[in-house]
């Protein structure tokens, strides 16, 4: 089970601030083209992403427990 | 330390309290950054602002910063505080302090901070205008990221 | 404007009140430079300060340096208090403040006005050690001017 | 008439602030010269000069009713 966050602009579009899903051991990558296939409309690819309020690259290996964030290009400040 | 240098916070800034965090008898020099909401951007008028962060990663993101200032400038104290929620024209969304022996790095290692803060602190803004809203910084038009992207090595 | 933005008082410097005069809708950034008393100057303790001016002269410098910011950063807005007589340890000397729409600018015209301050504002600090007192400046040993002499347009 | 005025150090050692002298028409350096000739262990040549509160050369001339102030080094900020 990992956790996924949602902000800005995407959690409004998707309706959603989280959502818990039952994957693991999967990438980065892999984890944003399941989003893309589940929302076709939205892409996923251009997203920071952070595991564990860590940002993390596209490589990365999301384990179980993990809390997963997209983050959009902040506006902080 | 018992109080923490680095708050998310709901309610109006105390720019006094922020300094207060840094004030200290080897310090001659305080700067202090108020960023506050503008009227004007890109001559678009703002009615109010929403600010939205991803509070735990924006308090340790925070704290990564005050760590490379401490690698940086080792004589600098910083103390940062930025408020999250609903924002009218002039109100206070975000203060920097930071304190040193000598004024040049108290400058410095300032600007440093409000840098790093648009490059890595997971804090968004919504503008609200006379003829809609929009969440700033995820759309190519209004992204604003110095060095592309935000630095990994957080 | 009605309200003087340079002054020279006796009493305690209000950082808030010194912000205010330079806080606007079109401003999104300001920077606050705060001088204080420290309690060591090259290994020496200092118990207290005393700071003399030339207050009508001072004053007059003190409007120059506001006009050279006007002439340099037209979107900057300054404000500049400095206090004289006699100051214990972390108590305020001088306090500067910036607006402007952009930081950036902010920034370098705060730091350009405390530079100008220390080369052409006719005030003087007085240190009280343990073994002595000293007026600071006007000795070779402690003489800090960064270009020389003071400028001469004023 | 001329108004002369002392700051910091050099007030303390010649003891006043101010010294009000019958002379004009002189250059600020024939002001210094005739101040160390009456404080024979002072040196004025390296104080700058203002007068009526403006930074003004060696060269200068003192006119009637002006205020001269010698300013050591400014130490202030």
């Amino acid at each position: 089970m990992i956790t996924v966050l949602f902000f800005a602009g995407i959690r409004e579009v998707i309706g959603l601030d989280r959502i818990i899903i039952k994957k693991d051991r999967i990438t980065v990558l892999q984890l944003k083209q399941y989003f893309e296939s589940k929302y076709p409309l939205l892409s996923f690819e251009p997203f920071m992403t952070a595991i564990n309020e860590s940002f993390v690259t596209d490589e990365a290996m999301i384990k179980d427990q993990d809390t997963v964030a997209f983050i959009p290009p902040v506006s902080g400040g | 330390m018992v109080q923490s240098m680095f708050k998310i916070v709901r309610e109006p800034i105390s720019v006094e309290e922020v300094t207060n965090l840094v004030s200290r008898r080897e310090a001659g020099a305080i700067t202090i950054f108020i960023g506050t909401v503008r009227e004007l951007t890109k001559g678009k008028k703002t009615l109010s602002l929403e600010y939205q962060a991803y509070d735990s990663m924006a308090i340790k993101m925070l704290n990564l910063i005050g760590e490379e200032i401490e690698r940086a400038w080792p004589d600098a104290w910083v103390a940062i505080t930025h408020r999250v929620g609903k924002l009218e024209i002039t109100d206070i969304a975000v203060v920097i302090a930071v304190s040193s022996p000598h004024r040049s790095i108290a400058y410095e290692a300032n600007e440093y901070a409000i840098e790093r803060i648009k490059q890595i602190v997971p804090i968004w803004k919504k503008e609200f205008w006379e003829d809609g809203t929009m969440w700033i910084g995820d759309q190519l038009e209004t992204a604003e990221y110095p060095e592309g992207r935000p630095s990994e090595e957080g």
